[in-house]
């Protein structure tokens, strides 16, 4: 791993990370509106996946997105002012956390139904195939949308049309309030992949070397012609649910054990720090200037004017020769 | 009389109609560690066990299918779709199998059912989290579907949709569960089918249900006695099957119609009603029929744009001046 | 001009317009082997090649998000949903993805998509094949929907559909495939949107779409000049959105309203066009607006019960009579 | 197996097949209405299976239901009624063919939509378990239907909640005009077992005696609470997916081939015959008695009234109390 690398996937994990305890601060503050669901500790997964990704790859993703859209090169700014419903969001205000989106960097959206975003991926991928672009789609989704209806048909259909396309299940071991293994009839979802004549496998969600390695192959795959893959990625969800879940079905106990022994930004520090890939200047500098990064970020989000009402009227339909 | 929430309150009707009754269950996401989202399954597990309150997979799909056969195979299946936005996972489920399956098979099988739908907005839920969708379900013969506005219709309501052997689906509006009212102490059920005149006029129909009937109260106290006392205010109660004829008396009476929804009044609830009231009592009309539903949208997420795809109390207050105003 | 079937005008379009644009692309089950189920698709396969024409697992959920997803990525995709009584299976996807993700994304990205959905009754189908479900779209903002009821519509409103750059819902009767008529040679589009005045008249709106539109035209015919010279006929071709200006010139002119569709009348697509008209230009009705519509069951079976419920001749042969007497 | 077991397998299958070529005849000569899907050709599965079932037990069928109703133990006179259309037929005339049903056989509708039936007998194995009353439920469904979400979200609940359903696929290689390997990621559909923990087997479709011998331990797991199983048969749809279908598709001598070498029946008189199970009179006297009962079946669905048009207001609802 370049050093190069490193520092770009130390700068995007730190930003999603600092971008979602700021968006949870500012939540619980009543300064953003709406639900909102946090990608701390998971921040490995996407910052690993998207470093593999052209900007003009595709993603999908799933109602906790704000990691999947920094990752992939969302302006943190735009990012903000849509979580505070201001005009200058990404989608002017309309779509707020569940529907951040950059299309212009191949976001193509967090989606308010779980499991909703498998198909799309597989569609941007059929189109590439279609158009000859050479670009891929990976979706992102949870462990619970592992069980939905749209996961099996999307896969077995990736996997007859050899789409190029990566799977990407993040198991945080919940959904919602369920326990993976009380939802889920398998121990690794990665198990599912045979059942498409496709490659899976386990990566450790936590360690971005991990994710990087296996989903590096898998990328590449897509992109050599050899069709979709299936990668799971063990993690964990430390904040609740949602914000403001007040956590009443798990221990406190198993969080702060995740916390301290699975922390994936804290495991990548002690790594490249012990074996001397990078100095704690380099991560100093980057954790001064994330923290300016969002910071600002708030502050345009709050100067920001919200959309006027009759802006509700805008946006549905485009008209025709304007395509 | 008690004064407790609507969440509360169905979840009264759980409680006693589980009592009542072995073969009830309730499945769903998230309701058996967590109580349900809006805490309408609260303590259920402590009362009936995790057998009969079952936490599912996210597949709303495989739930409502599933919930079809228990219905068959003897159980009387209570299923929690979490928020009625996520309905259409399981459209095929209710349109080709539930509404059909009395009928098509000749009235081989019953199908007592309960759909429980959190629906309407709240919180900025934005566009996949703020739907009513009742009238889809309007359209789509062999389905009941009710609408209560309050804890103690809420509860009525509920019970006899638990007792009802044909498929109810239940909406119950995301915004309404912590909205707090007088319920009866003791056994009752609200028969399906009967809407409720709320308050008696002479001059101008109101029908409204589920949130917006509490919006239309809250304007006509706005209004003051004068002018709300000229209103006679239906709260609708069921969709399907509709009590037309309350409708219409009232209209005979009164010769002005308002309908009032929080969902897309294109094609909405509202449309059926003035429709049947064009069709089997225009005669009686003084003006014409005003619908407020909302804006042909989806329902946006910022707090500064949400109340313009929303009907808010002012057009309420407007349409009931204008039309109380209006002649033909 | 050419005489030919209602599938082998859409056949027409799609040629047309796959040659025109060489994103477009079309999938679903058994169209490219079999040719579609009523050989809409025949020989596309031959000119167009298998990736541009595919058979598709049966997944109509991953087939609609697919389509969806292909369209961000830059194609134009056309999505055969084989019987339109299957929607249900992809009914999320449609409600909460195609529809909303224009607006609810702010604009970012257009949506060019067309679901084909050969809808209606057909040869004793029953309950699972023979629905019309044009009113549960219309009902949800962000789709176009449209219902040719003859050749020539049926190409130029399916090329149009391919051309807009937004999702359009094309309804097409599983009983009109095999209709034969006049279809103009060369270039043309229908524009979405436009209702189309199919015969003037002075004292009565007839309004209807799709296989119905054609009773209606069978009916006139049988009432003979003097009767059928009095009605003004409107093919509304475009459900979303409705051309209701036209509708409602046609009410001010004849004072009385019938709409026919052959989908349930409860919650029907005549329920909106009767509640547009009685909110905005009732004042001008001199008889009830007569709404005739499929009765409240599912399709059954046997050809002895089949036409029990969904509307027959007779009934309009009645409504026009009755209305042409009427008077308020 | 004994004697009497191997004449009712031969009795089922043999009404099956009559059934079936006695509806095919009818349906060309226009006497029959609708669409109808023939099960010749895959006898052995509805046979084998549901001779492990009591009557109590539960069936989901398909769109080619006709072959599991008979299997299930229905009458053959109401059946023929109901594709007839007539009030006596076991729907009233409301259902036909593709809504062929007995629930007082257990045989819960045969299913206009592919994959429609899988969770209905995964709900109605729900409510055996909740009711303790030992029934367990079998859900048929053709190779194309193991594509549908319906099956990945069925087997996936199934087995979270260890429910006594067994799932029988039948490949018959085709689903409509689409050849399976075509739109089916994997060679053996029971692999995807796996993906729900659960056994899964192949078994040869068309020999009743492999069919019977895999589905007893699936039936025998279901019953003791061991929970659902995936068995796959292998089986081949002999005719048209329809009656009437041109089948310009395949070859002739692909469906000569396996009429010649793979019909069930055929393979099962040649076995019981070779090994002096039965006698050829055994076999004589029930082919004999069955062509008369289907063809007093045919009689009485002709004799019988249609239904009145005002019967077509009935059944929709059952009133309160009634239940
Ligand atoms: C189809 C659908 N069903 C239910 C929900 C409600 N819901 C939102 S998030 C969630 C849990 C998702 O779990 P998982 O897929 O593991 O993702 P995670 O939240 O763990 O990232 C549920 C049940 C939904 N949004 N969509
Ligand atoms: C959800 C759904 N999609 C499509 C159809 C149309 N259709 C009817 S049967 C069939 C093929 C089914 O194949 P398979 O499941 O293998 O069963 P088989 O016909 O081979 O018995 C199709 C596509 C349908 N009835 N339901
Ligand atoms: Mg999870
Ligand atoms: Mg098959």
């Amino acid at each position: 791993m370049n050093k190069d690398t490193l520092l770009r996937w130390y700068r995007t994990m730190m930003r999603i990370r600092i971008f979602e305890e700021t968006v949870n601060e500012k939540f619980l503050a009543g300064e953003i509106p709406g639900f909102v669901h946090l990608y701390i500790g998971e921040e490995a997964v996407a910052t690993a996946v998207c470093s593999l990704l052209e900007e003009s790859d595709y993603i999908t993703s799933t109602h906790r997105g704000h990691g999947h859209t920094i990752a992939k090169g969302a302006d943190v700014k735009r990012m903000m002012a849509e979580l505070y419903g201001k005009r200058t969001g990404y989608c002017k205000g309309k779509g707020g956390s569940m529907h951040i989106a950059d299309f212009g960097v191949g976001m193509l959206g967090a989606n308010g139904v779980v499991g909703g975003g498998i198909n799309l991926a597989a569609g941007a991928a059929l189109a590439s195939q279609l158009l000859g672009n050479g670009r891929i789609a990976v979706s992102f989704f949870g462990d619970g949308a592992s069980n939905r209806g749209t996961f099996h048909e999307g896969l077995n259909l990736a996997s007859v049309w050899r789409l190029p396309v990566v799977f990407v299940c993040e198991n945080n071991q919940w959904s919602s309030t369920t326990p993976y293994r009380e939802s889920t009839s398998v121990e690794d979802i990665a198990v599912r992949a045979a059942a498409y004549s496709m490659p899976g496998a386990v990566a450790d969600g936590n360690d971005i070397f991990d994710v990087y390695e296996k989903a590096a192959q898998m990328t590449q795959r897509a992109r050599e012609g050899g069709g979709p893959s299936l990668l799971e990625a063990k993690t964990y969800r430390i904040k609740g649910h949602f914000v403001g879940d007040p956590e009443k079905y798990r221990k406190r106990e198993e969080v702060m054990e995740q916390l301290d022994r699975n922390d994936p930004i804290k495991r990548f520090v002690e790594r490249v720090l012990e074996e001397g890939l990078l100095t704690s200047e380099d991560l100093t500098r980057i954790d001064h200037e994330t923290l300016e990064e969002v910071s600002s970020a708030v502050a345009f989000a709050k100067e920001s004017p919200f959309p006027e009402p009759t802006e509700a009227y805008e946006d549905l339909f485009v008209e025709a020769g304007a395509q | 009389m008690r004064n407790i929430t609507f969440a509360e309150a169905t979840l009264e009707a759980m409680r006693e109609e589980m009592a009542r009754d072995a073969r009830v269950f309730v499945m769903g996401e998230d309701i058996a560690r967590q109580g349900g989202i809006f805490g309408q399954f609260k303590g259920l597990p402590d009362a009936f066990g995790l057998e009969r309150v079952r936490d599912t997979p996210i597949s709303e799909t495989a739930i409502v299918g599933a919930g079809i056969g228990a219905a068959l195979g003897g159980t009387v299946p209570v299923i929690d779709m979490h928020f009625a936005d996520f309905i259409g996972v399981a459209m095929d489920e209710i349109l080709n199998q539930m509404a059909k399956i009395r009928y098509m098979f000749g009235g081989q099988a019953n199908l007592p059912l309960v759909l429980r739908a959190p629906d309407g907005v709240t919180r900025s839920g934005a566009a996949q989290h703020s739907q009513s969708l009742e009238a889809l379900f309007m359209h789509i013969p062999g389905l009941k579907v009710v609408a209560p506005s309050n804890p103690k219709d809420a509860k009525g309501l509920l019970k006899a949709a638990i007792r009802d052997p044909n498929p109810v689906i239940y909406f119950e509006h995301k915004d309404l569960f912590r909205q707090r009212g007088e319920v009866p102490d003791g056994e009752y059920v609200t028969p399906i089918g009967e809407a409720s005149v709320v308050q008696e006029g002479g001059r101008l129909t109101v029908v409204s249900y589920s949130r917006m009937m509490t919006q239309v109260q809250a304007v006509c106290k706005q209004l003051g006695d004068e002018i709300a006392g000229q209103v006679e205010l239906i709260d609708l109660r069921s969709i399907v099957p509709m009590d037309t004829e309350t409708i219409l008396a009232s209209v005979r009476k009164t010769h002005r119609l308002l309908i009032v929804h929080e969902a897309v009044k294109r094609g909405g609830v509202g449309a059926e009603i003035a429709a049947v009231v064009a069709e089997r009592t225009i005669e009686y009309l003084d003006a014409p029929i005003v619908r407020i539903g909302a804006k042909p949208f989806p329902v946006p997420f910022s707090p500064a744009l949400e109340p313009a795809v929303i009907p808010q109390e002012r057009e309420i207050v407007e349409a009931i001046r204008g039309l109380l105003g209006a002649r033909i």
